[in-house]
């Protein structure tokens, strides 16, 4: 017999997966809403039990699925790391669902919405199973569950333009995973395994001996590339912002929040567990993904700056802060990939504030979108803007709150470079929070100054109460605040999980 | 004499056909609003000219790299066909010399896919659930996916479908449908001894629903298969697949006995869980087709 | 060169015509049935490769219930010419 | 030269399998009609499906049906056909809901040209 802590990444799956698989035989909405509701605070709250015991015996362990170990069965192993990323999922998700429960209920059909709520459960379940996954072929079932499920809540709204934005999404998501693919089949013909330990035991030996060099450098690249392509780096961003924008304020929040990063994770599970750093550094893969970060850090502020559509707006920005994770990436040392873990975190649980904050100020001023005609909404619904404002501040990375911290440690780990890429970074980061401030800080004065809209809407705006909003509104601005104080704990659980997660040196 | 229904076909062979009643109504067809502009301006400005040049010049250049990089790196792997390629080591080894006696299953590769390597599969099959509740939400007919015409249309279709039943196709397709149906069902009972198993006899059997659907029409289909029955099946099925492999990760990961039997190997009755789960995965594929193709042809299971 | 050789070079040669041919044609139609004669051709392949497996799960779905779908879309989309609703 | 040819002659699958995921990835970017998309996406992914199963086919031996004795050196790989079941079941179900998608879109706008679609998205979203 194991610990019994050490079922609960796979019981928080197949928690998730059975509820999804129930939602069909629910008739209403609500009942599907309060056991997804409920799944996830179950499986946060695992998620933090987990945490709690790894952490105390630092250890991370393989749960084999099935009767065979490696390299026979498919496996699945959790950490420090993991079960931090996996409460990240959890709650977040729980959070968006009470943050977003009111435009649920008036963007989707009433029969469509355990429909809707499927496509969550599973997607909630892919997204852990990506976090814990030991098995590179597992990693590709779940992508493509991810996809297919992030496109379901895209459309769910069932616009023109949200159908138009999802099949956007579809095209660019299927060419990831094609590269993926193929870059996993190259893979496995070169070394004969598919779990990760096994793999990375083969892939050192062949570095090594120096044997298949060409074509290891080949998957390396188009592995990453794919990876790239779904989580939205620099070129291929453009779908980005109308599925984003488009979608109820759930989705957005759980696409921006979450479902970008999962893609991420597994990106870092590659090069730590597949590769090693030093590896993919001789490789020169983080090379290009540095380039492409910058360039998006820069090029979705200078866009974001120039929408007038707040959701979109957001979008842009979330382009701009996967550009910081994938320069973080780029950076190639260890010190740097905590910090992109890290600003992983933060944007996770920033983002989704920002976007339920804003269709809460929409909601109060005649469900209005573009910023000119949300002006003065802060003025009616007061914790939104005083959230928006918290959101868009460490967005910009004002001291004491998330947005600064991340940025903090990504020039940290920059400084401590000695080469010409340390200015590269430490310039890009300094003008992209010049950027974030150009746009975020007129928003914010937008939605406090007063207007006629304002007065127009008042009156219906105030007797709109939204209790499940304010919760979540609540619980974001706390995790914001303490991402931003408490910084060194959370930073020393990565740094030891990272560790833990293989990556013997050359 | 011969019943009402097959009257036409008698009067067919005798060679003089009644004349046709048309009780359905003429309708236009409609074409959703397209201008025809449309075209003209996805091109008209000049920057977005610019836009799409460059977009399929980066585009063919980009794949033009990857298939020379593609092509070269071929060159420098394991030669096609030869016995010592790193792939076949020893986890091919062990699945073809132990399979049998580990899951009990003749055919390796239904061994590997619901025994070994189960997780991939259960994902797999939850990929297939994702598709049709999205054709659900895309396709099911309501608020936002109805119109007048088109209802009329869809009306019309149908007594156009009960006007034109041909009496030899439907004759034939009843002699047809039992033999898919034995064969789709055999594909899956031997799944774990010969080639086949749940997805291609799943396939097999929708493939023999669909076909019955379309010569019958679909009141004769809905007499018994509704939304709830396919409702009923595949989330049934699916749950059940969940719970058994739930139960066999729970204890194998924890180093306990299932205590499922596995029987003799090769005999009908056999590889323990492999069976029911092949079945399971079977009903699920064979429910998603006919709903794929239901939901398709008419916004409706 | 063994029999074998060449005729597998046939096939895979087909592949590549069909795949150009399905992707260049100007009738959905004709796409539609050269993209089964493709799936077709490639169950040939599997049972080459000695994976009869596939080949069965090919038979069914790309040249079966695939084609059906596509056939239903074309309809609905009214790409279909010379049937009964033109 | 004729080295080059044996190489041909040797990797024939796998060239094969490159050869067809370029044509179906330049049309999965190019091509404008979302029909077409679709196949392409098809003969990309069974390009993939091709250059695996290809990877597990060793020269001589036969299907792994163990029938006969346990000898592993009578049988292809079983690794290989088994990923690619997993995947081609992915792409039907991808296929399936693209073209759900495509009928929608048709329904709505008129037409099943991408670039059209993306235009009139956008003037709606204006």
């Amino acid at each position: 017999m194991l610990p019994w802590y050490q079922n609960i990444p796979f019981a928080c799956i197949f928690l998730c997966m059975i509820s999804g698989i129930m939602m069909p035989l629910f008739k209403s909405g609500k009942a599907a809403f309060h056991l997804t509701l409920c799944v996830s605070l179950i499986n946060a709250i695992l998620a933090g039990v987990l945490l709690y015991f790894t952490a105390k015996e630092s250890i991370r362990f393989v749960y084999v699925m099935g009767h065979f170990p490696a390299p026979w069965g498919n496996e699945i192993a959790a950490g420090k790391l993991e079960a931090l990323l996996a409460l990240m999922f959890s709650s977040v998700m729980a959070l968006s669902l009470l943050g977003g429960k009111s435009s649920i209920h008036d963007d989707i059909l009433e029969p469509k919405q355990p429909l809707y709520f499927l496509m969550l459960n599973l997607l909630h379940a892919s997204m852990l199973a990506l976090t814990y996954t030991n098995d590179l072929f597992t990693g590709y079932v779940f992508i493509e569950i991810n996809t297919l499920a992030s496109c379901a809540i895209v459309m769910a709204r069932d616009t023109a333009k949200t159908i138009a934005a999802t099949i956007r999404y579809l095209v660019v998501s299927l060419l990831g995973s094609g590269l993926f693919l193929i870059g996993l089949v190259l893979l496995y013909c070169i070394t004969g395994h598919l779990l990760m330990p096994n793999l990375q035991e083969k892939v050192l030996s062949l570095v090594s001996t120096g044997k298949y060099m060409e074509p290891l450098t080949i998957v390396a690249g188009l592995m990453t590339a794919g990876i790239s392509v779904k989580a939205a780096l620099f070129p291929f961003h453009a779908w980005l912002p109308f599925a984003h924008g488009g979608a109820t304020t759930t989705s957005s929040s759980v696409l921006s929040g979450l479902v970008l990063k999962a893609y991420i994770v597994l990106l870092i599970k590659l090069f730590f567990s597949v590769f090693s750093i030093e590896l993919v550094s001789a490789l020169h893969v983080n090379d290009i993904l540095f380039v492409f970060g910058i360039i998006g850090m820069i090029y979705a502020s200078i866009k974001a700056i120039r929408e007038e559509h707040i959701k979109r707006m957001l979008a842009y920005s979330s382009v701009a802060q996967i550009g910081y994770i994938f320069m973080g990436l780029g950076l190639g040392t260890k010190v740097a990939v905590i910090a992109a873990i890290y600003q992983i975190i933060v944007h996770a649980v920033t983002k989704p504030l920002l976007f339920a904050s804003a269709s809460r100020l929409s909601e109060v001023q005649g469900h209005e979108k573009s910023l000119y005609r949300l002006r003065g909404s802060a003025r009616t619904a007061p914790l939104a803007g005083i959230a928006f404002t918290l959101g868009g501040l460490s967005m910009i990375g004002i001291p004491l709150l998330g947005g600064f911290m991340s940025k903090f440690l990504l020039a940290e780990s920059a400084v401590l470079l000695a080469s010409p890429r340390q200015w590269a970074a430490l310039l890009s980061l300094a003008l992209s929070s010049v950027l974030n401030a150009l746009y975020y800080i007129p928003a914010i004065i937008a939605i406090w100054s007063p207007s006629d809209f304002m007065l127009k809407y008042q009156e219906e705006g105030k007797q709109k109460k939204n209790i499940t909003y304010s919760v979540s509104a609540f619980s974001f601005m706390v995790l914001v605040v303490l991402t931003g104080c408490a910084s060194t704990p959370v930073s020393e659980i990565i740094s030891s999980g990272l560790s833990l997660l293989g990556g013997a040196s050359l | 004499m011969a019943s009402k229904k097959h009257s036409r076909f008698i009067d067919w062979v005798n060679g003089d056909t009644a004349e046709k009643v048309h009780e359905y109504k003429f309708i236009q067809k409609t074409v959703p609003p397209h201008s025809e502009q449309a075209h003209d301006e996805v091109i008209s400005t000049r920057k977005a000219r610019l836009f799409n040049i460059s977009y399929e010049i980066s585009a063919v250049l980009v794949c033009v790299i990857l298939v020379a990089v593609l092509l070269f790196t071929v060159f420098n792997l394991p030669l096609f066909g030869s016995a010592g390629n790193p792939a076949s080591n020893e986890v091919a080894e062990r699945y073809l010399e132990k399979g049998l006696e580990e899951t009990g299953a003749v055919n390796a590769v239904a061994g590997m896919i619901l025994d070994y390597r189960a997780f991939d599969t259960f994902g797999e099959s939850s990929v297939l659930f994702i598709a049709v509740g999205c054709v659900m939400i895309l396709l099911m007919r309501d608020k936002n996916n109805i119109s007048a015409t088109e209802d009329s249309l869809e009306e019309n279709e149908r007594l156009i479908e009960i006007e034109t039943n041909d009496p030899i196709l439907q004759k034939i397709v009843l002699l047809i449908v039992p033999c898919i149906f034995l064969f789709g069902i055999y594909v899956i009972l031997n799944g774990h001894l010969s080639p086949g198993g749940g997805f291609s006899g799943g396939a097999i059997m929708g493939a023999g629903l669909i076909l019955f659907a379309v010569s019958f029409g679909i009141d004769a289909m809905q007499s018994f298969f509704s939304i709830k029955t396919f409702k009923a099946i595949t989330t049934t099925a699916l749950m059940c697949y969940a719970t058994l492999k739930a139960y066999s990760f729970f204890m194998g990961a924890n180093g306990l006995e299932t205590g499922i039997p596995l029987g003799t190997p090769g005999a009908i009755l056999s590889s323990g869980l492999i069976l029911v789960l092949d079945i399971c995965v079977g009903l699920i594929v064979a429910c998603t087709m006919y709903g794929f193709y239901s939901l398709f042809a008419r916004g409706d299971i | 060169m063994p029999i074998q050789v060449i005729f597998e070079f046939l096939l895979i040669i087909s592949l590549i015509i069909c795949a150009v041919f399905a992707l260049t044609s100007k009738r959905l139609l004709a796409a539609v049935v050269i993209y089964m004669a493709y799936s077709l051709v490639m169950t040939v392949i599997w049972v080459l490769l000695q994976s009869p497996d596939l080949a069965i799960t090919e038979a069914a779905v790309g040249a079966g219930v695939t084609g059906i779908l596509f056939a239903v879309t074309l309809k609905k989309i009214h790409a279909l010419k010379g049937t009964k609703d033109e | 030269m004729s080295d080059f040819l044996q190489s041909v002659i040797a990797y024939r699958f796998e060239i094969g399998a490159v050869i067809l995921f370029g044509i179906g990835f330049i049309n999965l970017l190019l091509q404008k009609n979302l029909i077409k998309k679709i196949i392409s996406f098809n003969v990309m992914d069974s390009s993939i499906f091709l250059f695996l199963a290809s990877q597990g086919f060793i020269e001589g031996r036969i299907a792994p049906i163990i029938t006969g004795a346990n000898d592993a050196s009578l049988y292809i790989n079983p690794i290989p056909t088994g990923l690619v079941l997993t995947g081609i079941v992915v792409s039907v179900s991808v296929s399936a809901f693209f073209l759900a998608l495509v009928q929608r879109l048709y329904k709505k706008y008129g037409t099943v040209n991408f670039d059209e679609i993306i235009m009139l998205a956008k003037k709606e979203a204006e």
